[in-house]
């Protein structure tokens, strides 16, 4: 069904074809939408899940760990200061290897009160065991949803996913959305490990540090399995609704002697700046990158950086520009720009490729 | 009283053990043995709590002492399935997990239970949530007046005077009123009970579990290392507090309340506070004024309840 | 795909925590000529280490003294470990 | 790429009037993002939204500065806001009022009493005229998207015909 929708309406539309059997979740803005609309679903009989008014997020993650590990499925979605206020449970939802699907809508981190999108809040929890997820389109919000359950659910993997999606900048726009019967394409949900009253266990016991640096491996394993698992999900999706997706999406990169690397929605506008710059004779190429956990292989070649970061690690660096100096040793021109939604257009996308100085970082609009 | 007639009333106590206990399996869901201190008194209402509620059941535990005791992996002592989770979360994991046998068309009990650290302080606003949401699970919140498991740090249900290692010089604020906090939720079931009364846990235990909604329960632990009296006491203090008063048994059904028998006994002739008191190390340093104010909260409490039971307020 | 650590899910066993008799300072003895199997030992004891026919099982007794203390015939009595008279 | 900025007031049901925009484009096989703009704002203030449409997806998620058409759901935010600014020298403006306001002079404006429209056709909520359905008819009038498009998006979303009656008055009544 081809329709209009938000980007928060798109991932609840798209919880519903997943049919959850527990959805636990707690209004925040700019996320509000999507437990309003779910909530919706449940009163008017189109969504059968048992749906949780909790009264916070910790218990929002709290109550969709004690329903996974019973072996159903689960949702919930928040933003900033409410993921940041399940944090703990966040890391146990992970430790715990439980396939949680969240939504989170970045938004910047108070104070002063800041309601826009930044990164910030989700690449707090990158250390968390969580597969991170950034789209950039109401479209790819839903169809993220959809692959989020299948991915997280899959033996392989067992691990919670975050899809990530821009505070208003993408949650409030309105743009065309196809809806997908989704069908077989999310199989049901078996656990392995669902707590079971016929088999008595005790989860989460007292574990000595071998055995839960162990066991804490193979939460790494799994991440590492889970790019396989990935990719197969989206080339499955590919071929059975139409719609491709990878780890980046390249956008006139083949012969570009410099790529712009973003993510979310900055990363989709970096494409128009693109053009601008094409146009000026400037071989520029736009790579947005979608999973930041794990962390995708970047083709990056010898080709020079602009890294965009809408977040902050403080005392360090853009995240991004960081992690791709950790993971591919090549030096960038690290932009910080969009915190706290700060406006971002295409002309200050291509004006800090032209103005771009390798190897340092620039703070939009404060820097000279 | 001569010794026959002692006799016919411990055998009458000894058949009313057995009716109780026949109504439970007599299977035991802890096995020997758990890692708890001798005499611990957590590990005796859990023993009766799981005999009452049968193998179907699930238990949720946070951090305190009953998330150590069970073992270390890969093994453990409980013969149920347990949930260990985050301190604060205990009230919100069980509300998912009741919320998803529900969605099974599951009857499997949820139980949660947590020490006093994790209830009346970091745990109250999960718990208030799923008790407001009207959470199909029992509650238990087993009481030691202190945060036991990290060494006896002062909780919000430590009693005013007792020393604990935060408190050296006594705790200087009395004990949070937790039930009347609950009991502002107007659940289905809730009552109180003490280790040294476990027939009277049991029997609570079955009601509670027998309701559909959300019940609680606060039951009375008493710790030996950490009230600081030897171990094979721990039934006497915990019967000593029921007979002083400043611990109150009854149930609360909705609104209607109900006290137990030990309490009502208490209530028509309360043992002095000085011999609960004095049989503890923890309250050896107590000044007169807190024991003034102490009795000032017991009579308080005991003329609320009264009223309460008798429909008088 | 091969068996993975994947969580800490510990399975019940006896002695999941020791021997914990190992612990004990002091030994419950039961005098059986007293013991009129009332019940209250097995009933307070936190254990569970008291069985149908009232037998203590020492390889778990921690040696509380709970059960010496509420034994209404006073049928049971505590005694320093390593004394073998039981008086 | 056609660009198109909305100043209402909280309330005034701009958000959902850029949001049928965008569905009526797409009803009419374009790409188009209705992007409000969320502030601190309450009820009653001043509040703008973006609307974009172009035969091809849309990439552009940051305001509109340029914008090739303004529409003013509210005459008495021109005391307030200078609506013109950034217009494009062609730019064109729609105007909910009976007359062209002076402020508005010099530009090309079109008009229409949608206020008027909405309390003639009783499309009324809680107290305020609503002027999101009507002002699609005065759009689609302006050639944004074809009539039978405007209908289709109100249609969808709202079942109640006397949007579909206000909106075709609108059409009708465009000066």
């Amino acid at each position: 069904m081809l329709t209009v929708s938000t980007g928060n309406n798109a991932v609840a539309a798209a919880v519903r074809q997943a049919n959850p059997a527990v959805v636990a979740a707690y209004p925040i803005t700019p996320q509000t939408e999507i437990v309003e609309q779910i909530a919706n679903y449940v009163t008017n009989g189109s969504l059968k899940s048992k749906y949780i008014p909790v009264e916070s997020e910790h218990s929002a993650m709290a109550a969709c760990i004690g329903a996974s590990i019973t072996g159903v499925r689960t949702f919930t979605a928040t933003s900033s200061h409410g993921l940041l206020y399940m944090h703990e449970m966040v890391n146990w939802a992970a430790g715990a290897r439980l396939p949680i699907v969240m939504a989170n809508v970045n938004r910047a981190l108070g104070p002063g009160w800041n309601v826009w999108a930044e990164h910030t809040d989700a690449l707090q929890t990158r250390d968390t065991g969580w597969l991170q997820v950034y789209v950039s389109t109401v479209q790819e919000a839903y169809d993220a949803t959809l692959m989020a359950f299948r991915i997280a659910e899959d033996r392989r993997v067992y691990l919670p996913v975050m899809i990530n999606l821009d505070g208003f900048a993408l949650s409030h726009i309105s743009q065309q959305l196809e809806e997908s019967e989704v069908g077989d394409f999310i199989p049901p949900l078996v656990l392995d490990h669902a707590i079971q009253t016929d088999a008595p266990a005790g989860y989460g016991c007292m574990t000595s540090s071998a055995d839960y640096f162990r066991i804490r491996y193979d939460i790494e394993r799994s991440m590492r399995d889970s790019v396989q698992v990935i990719k197969e999900t989206e080339e499955a999706f590919a071929q059975t609704f139409g719609r491709k997706y990878s780890w980046t999406e390249e956008y006139r990169c083949e012969d570009a002697d410099v790529l712009i690397l973003a993510m979310g929605t900055l990363g989709k506008e970096a494409e128009v700046a693109v053009d601008i710059l094409r146009n000026e004779g400037v071989k520029a190429g736009s790579m947005r990158v979608r999973w930041i956990r794990p962390f995708p292989e970047l083709n990056l070649g010898d080709r020079e950086l602009v890294v965009i970061d809408r977040n902050y690690s403080f005392g360090f660096g853009g995240i991004l520009a960081t992690s791709i100096r950790a993971k591919t040793g090549k030096e960038c021109y690290n932009v910080i720009a969009g915190l706290g939604g700060q406006e971002v257009t295409y002309h200050d996308i291509a004006g800090f490729v032209r103005d771009r100085r390798i190897g340092e970082e620039f703070w939009f609009g404060v820097d000279a | 009283m001569t010794l026959s007639i002692k006799l016919s009333l411990f055998i009458i106590a000894y058949k009313r053990v057995q009716i109780v206990m026949s109504g439970t399996s007599a299977s035991e869901y802890i096995w020997k043995c758990t890692s708890a201190c001798a005499g611990c008194s957590s590990s005796l209402i859990l023993r009766h709590v799981l005999k009452a509620a049968g193998p179907d059941t699930v238990l949720v535990v946070p951090a305190c002492c009953t998330s150590v005791l069970q073992g270390v992996w890969p093994n453990t002592s409980f013969n149920i399935p347990v949930y260990n989770v985050a301190f604060a979360a205990a009230a919100a994991v069980a509300s998912g997990m009741a919320a998803a046998f529900e969605s099974m068309g599951r009857t499997t009990n949820v139980i949660a239970y947590a020490g006093d650290g994790g209830t009346v302080d970091i745990g109250i606003q999960a718990l208030s949530g799923a008790l407001e949401r009207g959470t199909n699970f029992l509650y238990i919140c087993y009481d030691n007046e202190a945060y036991g498991n990290t060494g006896m740090q002062r909780s919000g249900s430590t009693p005013l005077g007792a020393r604990t290692t935060t408190t050296p010089g006594g705790k200087t604020h009395v004990k949070k009123d937790l039930d009347r906090i609950i009991a502002a939720h107007h659940l289905p079931y809730m009552a109180t009970a003490c280790s040294a009364y476990p027939q009277d846990l049991v029997k609570k235990v079955q009601k509670a579990l027998s309701i559909k909604g959300p019940k609680f329960m606060h039951i009375l632990a008493p710790c030996p290392p950490g009230w600081r009296y030897d171990a094979s006491q721990t039934i006497e203090v915990g019967k000593m507090a029921v007979k002083t008063g400043i611990w109150a048994m009854y149930e609360r059904e909705y609104d209607s309340l109900t006290l137990s028998g030990p309490t009502k006994a208490a209530m028509i002739k309360p043992a002095p506070l000085e011999d609960y008191l004095k049989m503890q190390g923890r309250f050896s340093s107590i000044s007169e004024d807190a024991i003034r104010v102490i009795r000032g909260e017991i009579e308080r409490n005991l003329r609320l309840l009264k009223a309460e039971a008798e429909g008088t307020c | 795909m091969e068996k993975r650590e994947r969580l800490a899910i510990s399975r019940p066993r006896e002695g999941a925590c020791g021997n914990t008799g190992t612990w004990r300072v002091f030994r419950p003895v039961v005098d059986k000529e007293r013991c009129n199997a009332c019940g209250m030992c097995a009933m307070y004891c936190p254990d569970g280490v008291i069985n149908d026919e009232y037998e203590i099982d020492l390889v778990f007794c921690k040696g509380c003294g709970i059960c010496a203390a509420e034994c209404p015939k006073k049928a049971i009595t505590m005694v320093r470990e390593g004394n073998t008279t039981g008086t | 790429m056609y660009e198109i900025r909305l100043h209402s007031r909280g309330g005034q049901g701009g958000v959902t009037a850029a949001k049928l925009m965008a569905l009526a484009s797409f009803r009419d096989g374009k790409f188009a993002t209705a992007a409000p703009f969320y502030g601190a704002e309450r009820r009653g203030a001043p509040i703008v939204s973006f609307i974009r449409i172009d035969d091809k997806p849309i990439k552009v998620y940051s305001q509109i500065h340029n914008p090739d058409l303004i529409v003013v759901l509210d005459p008495s935010i021109l005391d307030l806001v200078n609506v013109f600014e950034g217009l494009k020298p062609d730019g064109k403006v729609l105007i909910n009022a009976p007359d062209i306001p002076k402020k508005a002079e010099g530009y090309q404006v079109r008009y229409v009493d949608l206020t008027g429209i909405a309390l003639k056709t009783n499309l009324v909520v809680a107290g305020s005229p609503i002027l999101n359905t009507p002002v699609i008819g005065a759009l689609a009038k302006m050639g944004l998207f074809s009539r039978e498009s405007a209908a289709a998006a109100i249609k969808e979303m709202f079942s109640d015909e006397r949007n579909l009656k206000a909106a075709l008055m609108a059409y009708e009544e465009l000066v």
